[in-house]
């Protein structure tokens, strides 16, 4: 479905920031990305979904193949027809337009009108709370509301490969609940794959197939939900486990730092 | 991008990390660079040190424009109007006998209070719409000056100028004019590189970077506004002050809406997030305009079925052609790409950082 | 060998004149190659004509000027507009070279003992002399209506209303302003305000801004069935508005100057332009305009060298040849009435005369085969 | 009555107005450019009109098509060589870009066509229509019916179309106009074949059997006030807002002008762009920017 | 508990048809930690705005140390030491880190316009002394290695830390915080808290913080409000918040 080789990304010329990044998707697969702020997740999803050029980055090394097609560098809109659809961090609704209306620019190519509208009720029935706020203008949801309404925008566009990222940001608890259990919902409904960058890793790993974890712009782990969930480094840093036993109180961390690095 | 000092280079204090020449070599070549402008007027015919002199005085409109443009982000396409609010009151004041070191003052702070009026609105209009209001300014300029009684700005006619003197010695000469004018743009430019280091310059660019969380974050919207359109219209009074000396009249004609256009085009050249973007787009474009008006009067000279108009409609042609490029490839500006070439020189031969 | 001196000259090739440049730099190349052909050789002189792209802009002229000194070192400067002027008035008695314009002059730059000279008076000194031949022959006893249409912004064309104003209160019983109107500098219709106007029953209407709105109002009088005569100043005249309009909606129109009608039979000055020109100008009101411009400079050059000997020329000797007496009319070959310069003003205030053109059955032809008179005018 | 046709006199010349206003608001609405060459642009069309009717003599339909595709060519290669590439650069840069177009522009009409005046073709009828009493410019009677037309199947299109939501969402945000697969490329384009077509249509009505020069260009100074006032965004705007210009212009060089010697006119556009816009800082119709911490 | 350091009594507001804000009341107490929380669009952000100057209520009031301050302009709050971060990304993106902070000082600190030109004597020494205060912020916040680098080019934890700096050099007397964990990982979570606290702890500063992430809110607050619809459903400890069962029909979900 989704293969990454070797990719390297720089900024500007100068800056470097995916290094050699090697990743996979199989159709039907939800695959985890974690890492800690500045890892490049957000990165690596832009440079599938062909974003980097408006921010002056390009993918200066290696390979991004999508569904049989090379699309390194490629144009953005084909990539969304090709059934690749990211949602962008930062709340990226369409201001002006009313929630409705943003819902139907998600699926603007599409010329099966019925299938459209199915999808729309679809999405309604995803976030009812959306339906209440449909003619609402976009500016002035709220945090979760927006970012109820990007995740639906996307799914209008009925993807082979939603690229998602973090989705569970600002989302009230029952909300982060009820999306994942619709994600992997709508994964086994529509046969589609999903890339998920999530810091939320306990609620992301539980639907993932597979997990990849990154630092400093590479690759430093990755493993089946299984083997991840049992990595002791993944338990303290991602999950909150503290060792063997649960979790350990916010307020009982210590000042020092205790970060340990898989690679330096 | 941070910047990237060379390895080896560290400071004790905070207070030396921020100065504006930092090592010795950069004291060097800041040593290297005023004894060449110095230098000039025994080498430079009259002409090139009067390209040089209005170079002079062209900056300290594009650094007062920086400010407003590149600091606080507010888009002043009127900034030739300050200009000529600046070079009429000079020239009023230096008719009634007043001396330079009154003349200039005042026509920085004439300018700077009109430009108040028209600062006003950007209380409320924001971004682009506010672009406009300073083009209003611009067509209102003439209208007013000329409707002004005669015995204060000259009407119609326009105010003569006598050239300045100072320290008892008439700066009529070319090279004296461009000494005047180089001190000053320089003053303008370090006082540009201090502002844009402390509190205020600090509120113009937080302004400029999300206005409202600044507001929160305690700075006043109205008045910062307000002291940005000042700050960059008090530059613009004190070029104008200038300009009278060194055109030696000034009629309304002069401040065109096109010259601001101008000025603007020399800032995006250069790059307008900081002063030495100024700084590279007023010599840049100067000498570029040099070269094609040079060329073309070679042309008009050696070939006379060449129809004047031809030659030198091709200075519009190159010079908006040029800003194009520089928006097209360099969007920051000459002055990042000296930023890019300066930090690629430090960390050399590591191409990524 | 003969003596070479420069004569540098301003033109605006990028400026807002660019379009009649041709014209304009055509009209003094020409006389100047002639002269040098023919009188040059016999006084021994060679002129060498260095051309500078002023732009129109003042700021250009004050940054070139210094270079022009010091490389040119010319004997004369021949202007151009008002930006020639403005920046230069000052310094030319310090730096000793006289200014010759060919344009015609502005009120506010009537100050004395300049070395800036004009053998063209005010354009409303130009104005005057053809309302006054006008008001002779309206054939009743009353002043002449007149409605004046122009752009506030540019202080040039304010000037122009403001001295014809000045006429009409120097002389009620002849002339009276009764309406001006004040429009865009390209307006998209100026009906309504000729409308307002014609209520004043104006006999003419001056247009002295430009051509578009030359056209505009010869096309509102059309819409509106009105006949009045426009009357125009030499730049913008009546050839550059009939390239829009039918010839027949300008009929009975004027364009006025203080110099002879290109066309007229008597101007000698259109053969030369027809050998020597090296331009895509054609001959017309500008490259007159200019080659009379020309020519006075040459008198004054001739004058110079009769009095210091063609190896001594200076811009002192030039200067003072202008204002050794009036220059006689034989001089400028058909084109120029006689002019007389003095310290008081930059422009000939006696024996001041004009002549201008109008339509007639779709042709432009002289008002009268003699120079008209022009009233006297104080400062205004 | 006088009254009556100094308005009506206004309202036409405000249409006039409002045509270019147009022209800028369908670049802006479906791009998020703000084109400040837009004059320019209106003056290159000018030029092509006089170069196929007047030079080359084409028939006046033919000619005037021509015209058109040349026009519309220009505007493909304006989007190409400059716009499309400055897709996701903030607005400033965009603008800033405008502005170089404004000078190259300028000068390349210069070059190509020189600098002198020049006859426009007659494409409109010469003259007036009386009607009753009143007086109407056939030119501009027919330019305004012309602009009118445009204007409210220009509403339409962006207001109820799948590809005006999909020129809304550039126009809202490149960024995520891209994410969403919305060709900003092709808005681009559309926007400005379409804002280049307005403006030949302006330049026809604005200079039909009057002179041509590089001044022509500076319609665009008179209608950017006019766009503004109406509010970038919106279609109708652009037309309602001429006429309001066009309107109090016109009462203000009738009333005001002879007290102020033609002052009042010349400023109107500005001072009552100036006004609205602190009451609705944007513009009459335009977008409300909205504002969240 | 005695006075309230910050104190809101019948605040409304509505946008429109929309009751963002239906008669909230509340009292922040000095040195306490009070969590608000409620479902997405329950009002959380108004109220903070309102309670930073940059919404006004259409009703009700705010006092800060006894003093109403409802009808002040926005910056007047941050002069009077209201702090506070903001949700989602609201840092200065072309400015260093070092920079964002020093704006903190904006309203501490006084050099004016043409001063600023001169940036000699009273002025230099100014900057030096809040450059100075703007370091210790850094060394507090761990930033040390990224204070000149531009933020607009750091990620989205960092810029959140950076916000926080920036809050800090306010010289808060009460902090207001709105959902600064989200999009961070358990471990820069557990920093973040650990800022936190010592925030309330160490520098004795009121923090009034919304917030999703549950592990975090019932760990480090010391009371917790709940809000749906506009108002206030529910106060306590975060144990009696916790199994309320409003709370958790509105709120939490089956989860927890
Ligand atoms: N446009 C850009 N120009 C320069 N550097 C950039 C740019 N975008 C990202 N970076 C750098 O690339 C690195 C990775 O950023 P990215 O946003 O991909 O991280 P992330 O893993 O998504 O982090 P977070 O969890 O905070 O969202 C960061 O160090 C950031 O500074
Ligand atoms: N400026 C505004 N204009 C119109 N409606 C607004 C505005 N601000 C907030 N709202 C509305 O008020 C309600 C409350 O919004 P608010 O942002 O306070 O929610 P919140 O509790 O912070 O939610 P979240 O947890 O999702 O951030 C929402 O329905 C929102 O759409
Ligand atoms: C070229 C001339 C027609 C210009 C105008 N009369 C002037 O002196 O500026
Ligand atoms: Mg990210
Ligand atoms: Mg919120």
């Amino acid at each position: 479905m989704l293969a990454l080789r070797n990719v390297d990304v720089v900024f500007d010329g100068v800056i470097q920031v995916l290094r050699s990044l090697s990743l996979e998707v199989m159709p039907g697969q939800v695959v985890a990305l974690m890492g800690g702020n500045g890892a490049g997740k957000t990165t690596t999803l832009k440079a599938v979904s062909s974003l980097l050029a408006a921010e002056r980055g390009a993918v200066t090394g290696g390979h991004v193949w999508f569904a049989g097609q090379e699309i390194t560098n490629g144009d953005p809109g084909a990539v969304v027809r090709a059934g690749a659809v990211q949602v962008m961090e930062g709340r990226r609704v369409l201001h002006h337009l009313t929630v409705e209306q943003n819902l139907r620019v998600g699926a603007h190519f599409r010329t099966d009108r019925a299938e459209v509208a199915a999808d729309l009720e679809a999405v309604y029935r995803y976030f009812p709370r959306l339906k209440d706020l449909r003619e609402r203008t976009a500016g002035f949801l709220s945090g979760g509301e927006m970012q109820m309404l990007l995740v639906g925008r996307a799914l209008m566009a009925r993807p082979v490969l939603l690229l998602l990222d973090e989705p569970s940001m600002g989302l009230a608890p029952r909300i982060v609940h009820e999306l994942f259990e619709r994600i992997a919902e709508i994964r086994h409904e529509r046969r589609m794959s999903v890339l998920l960058v999530e810091q939320n890793a306990r609620a992301a790993l539980r639907i993932s197939d597979y997990g990849y974890v990154m630092e400093n712009g590479r690759i430093v782990l990755h493993g089946t939900r299984e083997d991840l969930e049992r990595n002791e480094d993944i338990r303290e840093f991602y999950l909150g486990l503290g060792g063997a036993d649960g979790r350990r109180s916010y307020r009982e961390v210590k000042h020092y730092k205790r970060r340990k690095r898989w690679l330096g | 991008m941070s910047a990237v000092l060379p390895s080896g280079v560290f400071f004790e204090r905070y207070a030396a990390e921020r100065a504006l020449v930092r090592t010795g070599p950069q004291w060097v070549a800041l040593a290297l660079f005023l004894a060449g402008l110095a230098a000039v007027p025994w080498l430079a015919s009259d002409y090139v040190l009067g390209v040089l002199t209005l170079a002079a005085i062209t900056l300290v409109a594009v650094l007062g424009l920086q400010i407003t443009v590149g600091m606080a982000g507010l888009l002043n396409l009127g900034q030739s109007a300050f200009v000529g609010v600046g070079a009429f009151t000079a020239a009023a004041l230096a008719a009634k006998g007043w001396s330079p070191w009154v003349c200039i003052p005042a026509a920085a702070f004439a300018a700077g209070a009109v430009s108040l009026l028209f600062g006003l609105p950007a209380l409320r209009i924001k971004g682009f719409y506010l672009a406009l209001t300073t083009i209003a300014a611009q067509i209102m300029f003439p209208i007013v000056m000329i409707r002004l009684p005669e015995d204060w700005f000259g009407g119609l006619a326009g105010l003569a100028v006598d050239p300045p003197v100072l320290f008892g010695i008439t700066a009529g000469t070319p090279a004296a004019m461009y000494a005047l004018s180089v001190v000053v743009a320089a003053i303008a430019f370090v006082a540009t590189m201090n502002l844009r280091r402390s509190r205020v310059g600090r509120a113009f660019r937080a302004m400029h970077d999300n206005d409202i969380a600044s507001s929160v974050i305690g700075v006043n919207l109205a008045k910062t506004k307000l002291q940005a359109f000042f700050a960059g219209a008090f530059f613009a009074g004190v070029s104008g002050a200038l300009y009278a000396y060194f055109v030696r009249y000034v009629s309304t004609e002069q401040f065109t809406l096109w010259l601001s256009v101008w000025y603007v085009g020399m800032l995006i050249v250069g790059g307008l997030h900081t002063p030495l973007g100024a700084v590279l787009g007023v010599l840049a474009i100067t000498a570029l305009h040099e070269l094609v008006h040079a060329a073309g009067n070679v042309a008009l000279a050696g070939l006379t079925n060449v129809s004047g108009g031809t030659v030198f409609a091709m200075t519009n042609v190159v010079l908006g052609g040029v800003i194009l490029l520089m928006l097209l490839f360099e969007p920051l500006g000459l002055a990042h790409r000296w930023a890019l070439l300066k930090a690629s020189y430090r960390m050399w031969p590591y191409p990524h950082g | 060998q003969p003596h070479q001196y420069t004569i540098s000259v301003s033109l605006d090739y990028t400026g807002p004149f660019a379009n009649v440049m041709d014209s304009w730099w055509g009209g003094q190349q020409s006389v100047f190659d002639w002269w040098n052909d023919t009188r040059g050789k016999q006084l021994g002189v060679k002129l060498n004509v260095k051309t500078h792209d002023m732009r129109y802009d003042p700021s250009m002229v004050a940054r070139t000027w210094p270079q022009v000194l010091s490389q040119d070192k010319p004997i004369v400067f021949l202007g151009m507009g008002t930006p020639d002027l403005i920046s230069l008035m000052k310094r030319l008695p310090n730096d000793k070279v006289p200014m010759i314009m060919g344009t015609a002059m502005l009120g506010p730059l009537w100050t004395p003992d300049g070395w800036h000279f004009s053998y063209r008076p005010t354009y409303s000194h130009e104005f005057a002399g053809l309302f006054a031949h006008l008001q002779s022959k309206l054939g009743e006893n009353r002043p002449l209506r007149i409605g004046t249409v122009s752009t506030q912004g540019l202080a040039g064309w304010v000037d122009q209303v403001n001295g014809v104003v000045a006429l009409a209160k120097t002389y009620p019983d002849r002339f009276q302003v009764v309406s001006s109107q004040w429009v865009d500098p390209q307006p998209i219709s100026v009906t309504n305000q000729v409308r307002e106007m014609a209520k004043e029953k104006p006999d003419v209407i001056l247009v002295g801004t430009n051509t578009a709105q030359v056209v505009a109002t010869a096309k509102a009088l059309k819409e509106l069935g009105l006949k009045i005569p426009i009357v125009t100043s030499s730049h913008n005249g009546l050839n550059e508005a009939a390239k829009a309009i039918a010839p027949a909606d300008l009929e009975g129109s004027y364009s006025v100057f203080a110099f002879a009608p290109y066309n007229d039979p008597s101007v000698k000055v259109a053969e030369i332009f027809a050998k020597y020109n090296k331009t895509k100008g054609t001959w017309g009101i500008t490259s007159a305009q200019t080659a009379g411009q020309a020519l006075l400079a040459l008198a004054a050059i001739e004058r110079a060298v009769a009095k210091v000997g063609a190896d001594k020329l200076s811009g002192q000797a030039v200067y003072d040849a202008l204002l050794a007496g009036p220059f006689e009319a034989d001089q400028f070959l058909g084109l120029l009435p006689p002019v007389a310069l003095t310290r008081e003003a930059p422009f000939p205030t006696e024996r001041l005369a004009v002549k201008a053109m109008t339509m007639k059955n779709g042709q432009l032809e002289a008002v009268s085969t003699d120079w008209m008179p022009v009233p006297a005018l104080a400062k205004w | 009555m006088e009254l009556l046709q100094t308005l009506c006199n206004g309202v036409l010349t405000g249409l006039v107005y409002g045509v270019v206003a147009l022209s800028f608001v369908v670049i802006y609405r479906a791009s998020r450019i703000v084109n400040l060459a837009q004059g320019q642009v209106v003056m290159a069309s000018a030029f092509f009109v006089w170069l196929f009717v007047l030079e080359l003599g084409w028939p006046l339909g033919l000619g005037l098509v021509a015209a058109l595709a040349a026009s519309v060519a220009l505007g493909a290669l304006i989007e190409r060589t400059v716009f499309r590439r400055l897709i996701g650069q903030p607005v400033f840069t965009v603008v800033m870009a405008s502005i170089g177009l404004l000078i190259l522009l300028q000068g390349s009409a210069q070059l190509f066509f020189g600098a002198q005046t020049r006859p426009f073709p007659q494409i409109f009828p010469e003259g007036a229509w009386s009607v009753g009493p009143l007086l109407f410019n056939k030119a501009l009677l027919i330019g305004a019916v012309l602009t009118l037309v445009t204007s409210e199947a220009l509403h339409r299109f962006f207001t109820h179309s799948r590809p005006g939501l999909r020129l809304a969402a550039v126009a809202e945000d490149h960024v995520t106009a891209l994410s969403l697969g919305v060709s900003v490329r092709q808005a681009t384009a559309i926007a400005w074949m379409l804002g280049t077509a307005l403006a030949m249509l302006a330049a026809v009505i604005l200079l039909s059997g009057t002179v041509l020069g590089l001044q022509a260009a500076e319609i665009g100074l008179r209608a950017l006030p006019v766009a503004l006032l109406g509010g970038l965004e919106s279609v109708r705007g652009a037309s309602l807002a001429g006429v309001l210009v066009g309107v109090g212009e016109a009462l203000a060089s009738r009333y005001l002008d002879p007290h102020t010697a033609g002052a009042a006119s010349l400023v109107f556009p500005y001072v009552l762009m100036i006004l609205v816009l602190l009451f609705r800082p944007q513009g009459l119709f335009g977008w409300k920017k909205i504002e969240r911490l | 508990m005695t006075h309230a350091v910050l104190e809101a009594s019948g605040l409304t507001l509505s946008f429109g048809a929309i009751k963002a804000l239906d008669n909230v009341s509340f009292r922040v107490h000095p040195d306490e930690l009070l969590s608000i929380i409620g479902p997405n669009g329950a009002g959380k952000s108004s109220l903070l705005n309102c309670l930073s100057g940059f919404y006004r209520p259409q009703a009700g009031s705010v006092r800060f140390l006894g003093q109403d301050i409802t009808r002040l302009p926005t910056h007047r709050y941050a002069e009077l030491g209201v702090g506070r971060t903001f949700q989602g990304i609201q840092t200065y993106a072309s400015m260093t880190v070092r920079e964002n902070i020093l704006c903190g000082f904006h309203t501490r600190m006084t050099s004016g316009l043409f001063s600023a030109f001169l940036y000699w004597g009273r002025v230099r020494r100014e900057e030096d002394r809040y450059v100075r205060e703007a370091e210790a912020i850094i060394e507090f916040l761990e930033l040390e290695e990224l204070r000149h680098a531009s933020v607009g080019e750091l990620p989205y934890g960092l810029r959140k830390r950076v916000d926080l700096g920036r809050a800090l050099a306010m010289q808060p007397k009460v902090l207001i915080m709105d959902e600064p964990m989200a999009g961070m990982n358990p471990e820069e979570k557990s920093d973040l808290a650990r800022y936190i606290l010592d925030i309330k702890e160490g520098r004795r500063i009121p923090v009034v913080l919304v917030e999703h992430d549950m592990d975090v809110v019932m760990d480090i607050s010391d009371r917790v409000m709940v809000m749906e619809w506009g108002r206030s459903i529910a106060e306590g400890t975060p144990e009696e918040v916790r199994n309320d069962p409003r709370v958790i029909q509105a709120y939490l979900g089956v989860e927890a």
